[in-house]
């Protein structure tokens, strides 16, 4: 069965000040199978939004190939990206900015719909009303404006819209982080939703651990464009194998003092380097708390440790 | 002992409208006292109105804000200018945003001394290799677009704490941070707060960041505070239905994945639909007549202060 | 929804008072606008004459200023809509193009805006109107044709701003092609900018027109604008004060309220967009 | 860069202005600058006013408009295309050296010669030759009998052979040198031109030892600039102006009827003014009284025919259409014309009031007329161009500066003419016939028979004769005449 | 940086040549001049004749192509008018205009920016509607009147003002004053709107936290920041001020290219308008590569090319 998702040795490439190419996203591969979720961890800066944005397509992708229910994308012409588009959705950071100010919700789900000749009229319309109750809004909102709306119903509005073509792929990149805490978990329990009743694949990018925990099968972890390490979401939290995940597990914050108390923290010093300019051997050697010399000149190979892979010479 | 700093039935309206209603609250000196609540609850303008910073269209409509027993209302600006930076400070949720892009991070961190950049610079110098900015000789003429996220957080640090003021407001001071650079930046808060006996008032929304270095707590929900008291206390036992929910809404890595999470029906109330009762009545699973029609008061319960008629 | 306050109500309030002068002027007119009388040429206002009442006098022609000067807000009025609305429409266009498609597309259209810009705009215009020859519909062309570049530069840069935002791409994923990302998505979002850029675009407009008179080639005589009556009163200023200071003085609230609005507009849709 | 600082620091600090002083220096506010100095080139109004201050001409004009001698002391002809002038042999141009029939001969082949591209060429290109017959003589040919020879050699200026040819055309323009009162200072262009007295002047010293002649072209300009002392004397004022300015008490008016006629262009070849009927009922629709009193406020006198009696050729017999709105209204019934529509071109040089007040008299009769102004080169290229483009109906002020009939009535409508929008093989034989002979009085004869024409098929209607106006500080005496020269070697504080 | 200069330079020549081409053919499209150049009684084959011998009955790119030759060899004409070199005819107007100019300049930034600091600090309150009165009434009157009205008030009745002409810096007042008011409007408008979007952001209330008052707040940090897009309107409006000197140099006199220019086009003096318009042009690309170097000297960011 063809994954939803295959990505092999993707590198997206932009133009940096002195002729340095700002290596986004320099040589990651990864597959979802049909159904499954990925959630793609970072922090800001280590590519994981030129990724997603290279596989809907918004930013062209400088080498490597990205297949969508295996179809190219990579050097695809308009024609073809459009109809691929059919395929693969995308839910944004912010609802604020992810609907137009200007045009009805109604309208704006039914857009992907119309502009394709899916649906018109009356049709359209109970196509519309039939996604509005699918993420938990009344039928009647068609009629309103964003602006009428909370963050939280906004999301589930570009979550509807996002459906209306029933994509093989849904595309979140950072879908509660700009939600409050109450609203976030409203969001989260419809998305998990959706993936048990739609069965679509899922490509989750967060920065937020627990989120991803919550709601992914499968997690890869993203540092200055490269993978480290990629694994089931069970295995990858219970016993996390690079460094760097280890160093991101022990900063999220547990909502609980006493746990997030007792936590031994793994100081994590500086800053993530400059991605035009990457160090030299493995890219994480500046911040390790491990590093040894063959991490400066060495950059450690992708291998298969327990049940997923790792990108550290000292991973076991 | 006098609280560094002691709100007292602080009420604000914008345009007539009220949005934080009697809200009474004390911070201690070494204390991190965190005010929590989601956007909208009124957090924010509580500490623009303890710096006197309101916007303009808010005005204090009742209540007083004491500074180690000094009533910071009855002070003219030119006074309360002379407080801002060195008797109570502030830092920010943006930090590139809060640095005047156009200025050496130098001059900023100086201007709190009342000094000039000249004179202040090995204070500056002191104070920057204490919020840990590697290289300060070299950083202090740099201007803020050539220091990352993290590092310009640390020189807003900097600049609100050179002048060793006894209070510092923290508004959402590590949201906009990667979760590695929030470790440093509340490790770093914690560390300074302590040390200094700087008394901490910490606005936000995350109750991760609460329970990591705050030691009290007050959760505020639609300009009241609904619940306050110890952080163990307040995690360990939440009394208030909306601390409950709260809690619960939030994904922890000890949960079952994809386990449905709590979720709070309904959305927060605009100023302008607030009713006679608790204001968290129309989206309470224990509601009932007396919640909506009669305001609970806060009480105290266990640890805890309580605004809730069915908290027990 | 902020409210409106008791000075931009009264604002408000006034500039619909001119434009419902100015559409009932055949009703409010006491006289005939073009009807001469060489007879009694610069009566003052006030005056009583063969029966008739000239409330504002009569000009340089014994024509009744009052009638004149409600006749010459419709034109003046009419010219400056109308060349705004073309001007909007042009330069909307070209700089949402060139902000949508970038590349050699918007380096082709932005040289021409800059182009345009360095041109002084009143040797143009007289260029144009020698070329096109004079008239209503040739004087809105020229002013039309030398304005654009204004909203040119605003359209263009709102557009960068809009197209990079989610929505925009939600467009794009959603299989809408550029005619209708520009025309449903982009033209809402950016509109708010440029009507502020057409109010004060507006009161220019008029000064324009004015200015154009003075120099013979506005509207046509015998009809009467607020420019023209002015530029033909301007000889007469100290004999005959009233030919210029009634229209000057119309003209000039009708600037100051719609530059008041103007800003008004700006600080309320849009505080960020101080560049033209 | 340096040079521009330099130029703006001496134009802040320096040229600081002669102001009211004791007065031996006139200063003239004039509409425009001087566009070439050089007398054979541009002719415009300004530029002549102030070159003919710094040259002497062949011949000129008295105050009465009689041509009277100046470098020639008399003339004669020996045939009709022969005539012999004898010089004065005492004037010297401004660099010392003597004016010599070489001069003269040289002058007049120089703005003959189409290489020059004289403007003026049309004016003298009768002249068949020049050549100097002895040593204070020169004889002229001329194609073919040509009666406005005399008037047009009034405009001659004499310009010096060896400086024109040693320093060339280009840089004689920027430094002329002549023989007449005053000589050229200084010439900011676009500023001022200053003139200073040429104390060895054939004439007689001058009586201001410098003139200023500064370019002001707004009119109100003009005004504040009498008003203030700035100026001494302007022109190219309204009747308006005047009106306004009648109770200054440092100031007063002089007027003069000039050699310019307005009258109105009918074109008789296209559109509705095709039919002689409506154009006779245009002439009879137009109230030149009322014009004249209350647009002109007096500033003219009345004429029947597109001549004014300061031109050779004026005959006062051939009566004029009289104003009858009732018979034009029937007229033009009887034509078929109600509600016409009569396009009227024009260009901000014309006076605008005229135009709405004829717009007026004409929509009075039952017609209907649009007014379109162009600028003036777009307005001539109109005018002058075919009949079906020139508009119906038009505005003009025509002075030929030769005060005579062959230089208004020939161009305006002999058939092939660029300005005639007529054809009448009658008329083409009279003012034919007028130009080929010397004969005064058959002249005359010829222009009546041509008047009574023109009456008759209406291809223009004379309005009245212009009036000059000038506004002056009280204490200066200024006569001006008909061909609106303004020398200033004839002005002198009273 | 310095591609960056060179780049927008070689952008701008491109403008300079468009500009330079509309203008050539609309003149050539609006007639030629030698009509206006023959007497009035001149015949037909005269007229034609003259036209010929100034090479107007060529075919337009025939003539702009000959244009661009002598342009190439810096060669810029003679006027048909005033028979002299266009180069020097126009040079001599330059003095004129920059000191009209830069009046004109003095007027709008001396009133307009400090008026628009104080609008938007004092936003709200009587100070700024009395300001905004002020201000928009200098976009609000034409300048061919309140040009009339000044000369009246200063020249004729109080008599402190030449009326008319250039000569010394108290002729220069009365037509800056009337030139600059359209400016100054524009520059309070802008300035307002900067400093007010400034005032909005974080680091004033950052600066405000540490002890500094409104006014501190407002010269150490605001100004320069609101002094970017400050500096855009004032190289752009340096071309709106060249335009509007047509009228005033009209009015008042006064010798500039802008009254040169009215002048030529009427007389249809192509060479004339062709070099005048090319040297408003270039002033206008080089007040806006000023501009860029402004922003850099203003902005580290730029300066360092970030």
């Amino acid at each position: 069965m063809t994954p939803a998702l295959a990505i092999r040795d993707l590198h997206v490439h932009f133009p940096g000040r002195k002729r340095l190419a700002v290596r986004a996203v320099d040589g990651v591969s990864f597959e979802i199978a049909a159904g499954e979720t990925l959630g793609l961890v970072g922090e800001s800066g280590c590519g994981k939004s030129s990724l997603s944005n290279a596989v809907v397509g918004l930013v062209a992708a400088t080498s490597g190939s990205i297949e969508i229910q295996g179809q190219q994308v990579v050097g695809a012409n308009r024609a073809a990206l459009r109809h691929m588009r059919a395929n693969v959705q995308m839910v944004f950071q912010d609802p604020a900015t992810s609907l137009n100010p200007r045009m009805t919700i109604g309208a704006a789900i039914a857009e992907p719909l119309l502009v394709r000749g899916l649906a018109t009229g009356a049709a359209l319309r109970l196509r519309v009303e039939a996604l509005l109750e699918e993420v938990g809004l009344r039928p009647e909102h068609a009629g309103r404006m964003p602006h009428q709306f909370s963050g939280g119903q906004r999301q589930r509005v570009v979550i509807a819209r996002a459906l209306a073509l029933r994509p093989a792929l849904l595309v979140c990149d950072e879908p509660v982080s700009a939600l409050d805490v109450s609203v976030r978990a409203q969001i989260l329990n419809l998305l998990v939703d959706l993936q048990s009743r739609l069965k679509m694949a899922t490509l989750f990018v967060s920065h937020d651990l627990s989120v991803v925990r919550h709601v992914c099968d499968q997690v890869a972890v993203m540092y200055l464009g490269r993978l480290v390490e990629r694994a089931p979401a069970a295995e990858l939290f219970a016993t996390p194998r690079h460094p760097y995940t280890r160093a991101l597990l022990a900063s999220v914050p547990d909502p609980d003092p006493i746990v997030q108390r007792a936590k031994s923290r793994v100081p994590l010093s500086g800053e993530i380097p400059n991605p035009a300019n990457p160090p030299p051997g493995c890219r994480f050697h500046t911040r390790c708390p491990i590093a040894a010399d063959l991490c400066r000149t060495a950059e450690p190979a992708w291998r298969r440790v327990g049940g997923g892979d790792v990108a550290c010479h000292f991973a076991t | 002992m006098t609280p560094v700093l002691a709100i007292e039935n602080l009420s604000l309206s914008i345009a007539g409208v009220p949005v934080v209603d009697g809200i009474n609250l004390g911070v201690d000196a070494g204390e991190v006292m965190a005010l929590v609540g989601e956007s909208g609850c009124g957090k924010s303008i509580t500490s623009a109105a303890v710096m006197r910073l309101l916007p303009g269209a808010v005005s204090q409509t009742a209540g007083d804000i004491r500074l180690a027993g000094e009533s910071l209302s009855r002070l003219s600006e030119r006074q309360m200018q002379a407080m801002r930076g060195r008797r109570l400070s502030m830092i920010f949720q943006e930090p590139q945003a809060a640095l005047d892009p156009l200025s050496t991070i130098g001059t900023q961190i100086a201007e709190s001394l009342r000094q000039s950049a000249r004179a202040a610079r090995p204070a500056v110098l002191h104070m920057l290799d204490e919020v840990g900015i590697a290289d300060p000789a070299r950083r202090i003429d740099q201007y803020p677009f050539e220091l990352s996220g993290g590092m310009c957080q640390r020189v807003v640090i900097a600049a609100a704490l050179i002048a060793r003021p006894e209070l510092l407001l923290a508004d959402e001071p590590t949201t906009a941070l990667d979760v590695t650079i929030q470790a440093q930046i509340l490790d770093l808060l914690r560390t300074l707060a302590r040390e200094r006996g700087t008394a901490v008032l910490l606005i936000t929304h995350d109750v991760g960041v609460v329970a990591d270095i705050a030691d009290r707590v007050a959760v505020m929900y639609a300009g009241r505070i609904a619940e306050a008291g110890p952080v163990h206390s307040i995690f360990a036992q939440p009394r208030h239905p909306y601390t409950q929910l709260l809690l619960a809404s939030v994904p922890r890595l000890s949960d079952v994945p994809k386990s449905p999470l709590a979720v709070i029906p309904g959305r927060v109330p605009t100023p302008l639909e607030f009713g006679p009762g608790c204001r968290f009545a129309s989206r309470c699973p224990r509601a009932d007549a007396q919640c909506v029609a009669q305001t609970p008061p806060l009480r105290p319960l266990g640890d805890s202060d309580v605004a809730c008629w069915h908290a027990a | 929804m902020r409210r409106i306050s008791p000075g931009m109500m009264v604002v408000l309030g006034l500039l619909a008072l001119f434009v419902a002068a100015a559409l009932a002027a055949p009703l409010l007119s006491p006289f005939d606008p073009l009807r001469q009388s060489l007879l009694l040429r610069l009566k003052p206002p006030g005056s009583l004459l063969g029966g008739r009442t000239f409330i504002l006098g009569t000009d340089d022609l014994g024509r009744d200023l009052l009638s004149r000067v409600l006749f010459g807000a419709r034109v003046s009025l009419l010219v400056s809509v109308v060349a705004v609305a073309l001007s909007f429409v042009v330069g909307t266009a070209l700089g949402m193009v060139a902000g949508w498609y970038r590349g050699a597309v918007a380096v082709v259209i932005m040289r021409l805006v800059d182009t345009m810009l360095s041109i002084p705009a009143i040797l143009l215009a007289v260029l144009t109107v020698a070329v096109l020859g004079p008239g209503f519909l040739n004087l809105v062309v020229v002013l039309g044709l030398t304005r654009w570049p204004r909203y040119a530069r605003v359209a263009y840069g709102q557009t960068l701003q809009v197209a990079v935002l989610p929505y925009i791409r939600a467009a794009e994923m959603a299989g809408a092609g550029s005619t209708r990302i520009l025309w449903r998505h982009i033209l809402p979002n950016i509109a708010g900018p440029l009507m502020v850029v057409a109010t004060s675009e507006f009161g220019l407009m008029i000064l324009f027109e004015a200015g154009l008179s003075f120099l013979g080639l506005g509207i046509q005589p015998p009809a009467p604008s607020w420019g023209s009556i002015m530029a033909a009163g301007r000889q007469y200023v100290e004999r005959a004060w009233w030919l210029t200071v009634f229209p000057g003085a119309c003209l000039f609230g009708v600037v100051l309220c719609v530059n008041v609005t103007g800003d008004w507009l700006r600080d309320r849709l849009d505080p960020r967009a101080a560049s033209r | 860069m340096r040079l521009i600082a330099a130029a703006i620091i001496a134009l802040l600090i320096g040229a600081l202005p002669a102001r009211a002083q004791p007065k031996d220096t006139l200063t003239v506010d004039l509409p425009g600058d001087v566009a070439t100095m050089d007398p054979q080139l541009q002719w415009d109004t300004d530029s002549y006013t102030v070159y003919r201050n710094i040259f002497d001409n062949l011949l000129t004009r008295d105050v009465s408009g009689k041509i009277v001698p100046q470098v020639a002391t008399a003339w004669r002809y020996t045939n009709d295309t022969t005539i012999v002038f004898d010089l004065r042999s005492d004037i010297l141009f401004h660099d010392g050296s003597r004016l010599t029939p070489d001069d003269v001969v040289f002058s007049i082949a120089r703005i003959t010669n189409p290489a020059l591209k004289s403007p003026q060429l049309s004016q003298f290109d009768q002249i068949a030759s020049a050549e100097t017959t002895g040593p204070t003589q020169v004889t002229l040919h001329t194609k073919s009998p040509y009666p406005a020879l005399l008037a047009q050699l009034v405009k001659l200026s004499i310009v010096p052979k060896a400086y024109v040819e040693k320093v060339g055309d280009t840089a004689f323009n920027q430094a002329v040198i002549g023989s007449g009162p005053y000589r050229l200072k200084s010439w900011q262009r676009g500023v001022q031109t200053n003139l200073e007295a040429n104390e060895g002047y054939w004439r007689g010293k001058p009586f201001f030892k410098a003139v200023t002649f500064r370019a002001v072209p707004d009119s109100a300009t003009r005004i504040a600039d009498l008003r203030t002392g700035r100026a001494d004397i302007t022109r190219g004022l309204t009747p308006d102006d005047a009106v306004a300015m009648k109770n200054e008490k440092a100031l007063k008016l002089s007027s003069i009827a000039t050699e310019r006629v307005a009258y109105l262009f009918v074109n008789a070849l296209s559109g509705p003014t095709k039919d002689k009927r409506v154009r006779q009922a245009i002439a009879m629709a137009i109230d030149r009284d009322t014009l004249i009193s209350a647009l002109q406020q007096g500033y003219a006198k009345p004429t029947n025919i597109v001549l004014t009696p300061a031109n050779f050729g004026y005959v006062a017999d051939v009566k004029g259409w009289p104003f009858d709105p009732a018979k034009a209204r029937a007229l033009i019934k009887e034509a078929g014309a109600e509600g016409a529509t009569i396009s009227f071109i024009t260009s901000p040089a014309y006076d605008r009031r005229l135009n709405e007040a004829v717009q007026q008299m004409l929509e009075d009769v039952g017609l209907k007329m649009t007014i379109a102004v162009m600028d003036q080169p777009t307005y001539l290229r109109r005018r002058l161009g075919t009949p079906e483009d020139a508009g119906s109906l038009s505005q003009g002020r025509w002075s030929c500066a030769c005060q005579d009939a062959d230089g208004v009535i020939f161009p305006l409508f002999r058939s092939g003419s660029v300005w005639s929008k007529f054809t009448n093989p009658e008329y083409d034989a009279e003012v034919d016939a007028a130009r080929a002979t010397l004969d005064d009085a058959r002249r005359l004869a010829h222009y009546h028979r041509a008047f009574e024409i023109l009456r008759e098929e209406v291809p223009g209607i004379g309005l009245f004769q212009d009036e000059a106006i000038y506004l002056m500080r009280r204490e200066l005496a200024f006569t001006p005449t008909a061909n609106e020269a303004f020398f200033v070697y004839d002005m002198k504080w009273e | 940086m310095i591609g960056h200069i060179a780049s927008r330079l070689g952008q701008a020549l491109l403008a300079s040549f468009g500009v330079l081409t509309i203008v050539f053919f609309i003149m050539r499209l609006s007639g030629d001049p030698t009509l206006l150049l023959v007497p009035e009684g001149a015949s037909l084959e005269q007229i034609n004749q003259l036209r010929h011998q100034l090479g107007f009955d060529r075919p337009l790119p025939i003539q702009f192509a000959a244009y661009l030759g002598d342009l190439a060899r810096l060669d810029f004409g003679e006027s048909l008018v005033q028979r002299a070199p266009v180069l020097g005819i126009v040079a001599e107007r330059i003095p004129y205009t920059v000191a009209l100019a830069s009046g004109a300049l003095l007027v709008a930034i001396g009133i307009g920016i400090p008026a628009g600091i104080v609008m938007a600090v004092a936003r709200g309150t009587w100070l700024e509607r009395a300001l905004a009165g002020f201000v928009l009434a200098g976009q609000s009157l034409p300048t061919f009147w309140s040009g009339i009205l000044l000369i009246l008030l200063f020249g004729v009745t109080l008599g402190w003002l030449p009326t008319s002409g250039a000569d010394g810096i108290a002729s220069l007042i009365m037509p800056s004053l009337a030139l600059g008011a359209v400016g100054m409007s524009t520059f309070a408008r802008m300035t307002r709107i900067a400093v007010l979007d400034e005032l909005s952001r974080d680091y004033v209330t950052a600066a405000r936290a540490r002890g500094l008052s409104r006014g501190q707040a407002v010269v150490g940090h605001v100004l320069r920041n609101a002094a970017v897009p400050v500096v855009t309107i004032a190289a752009l409006e340096i071309g709106n001020l060249l335009a509007g000197a047509v009228i005033v140099e009209t009015v008042f006199a006064w010798p500039g290219i802008g009254q040169l220019a009215i002048q030529s086009i009427q007389s249809r003096d192509f060479l004339v308008v062709q070099t005048v318009v090319l040297f408003v042009s270039l002033v206008y690309v080089a007040t806006n590569l000023l501009a860029d170097l402004l922003y850099a000297l203003i902005d580290p960011r730029i300066r360092m090319g970030a």
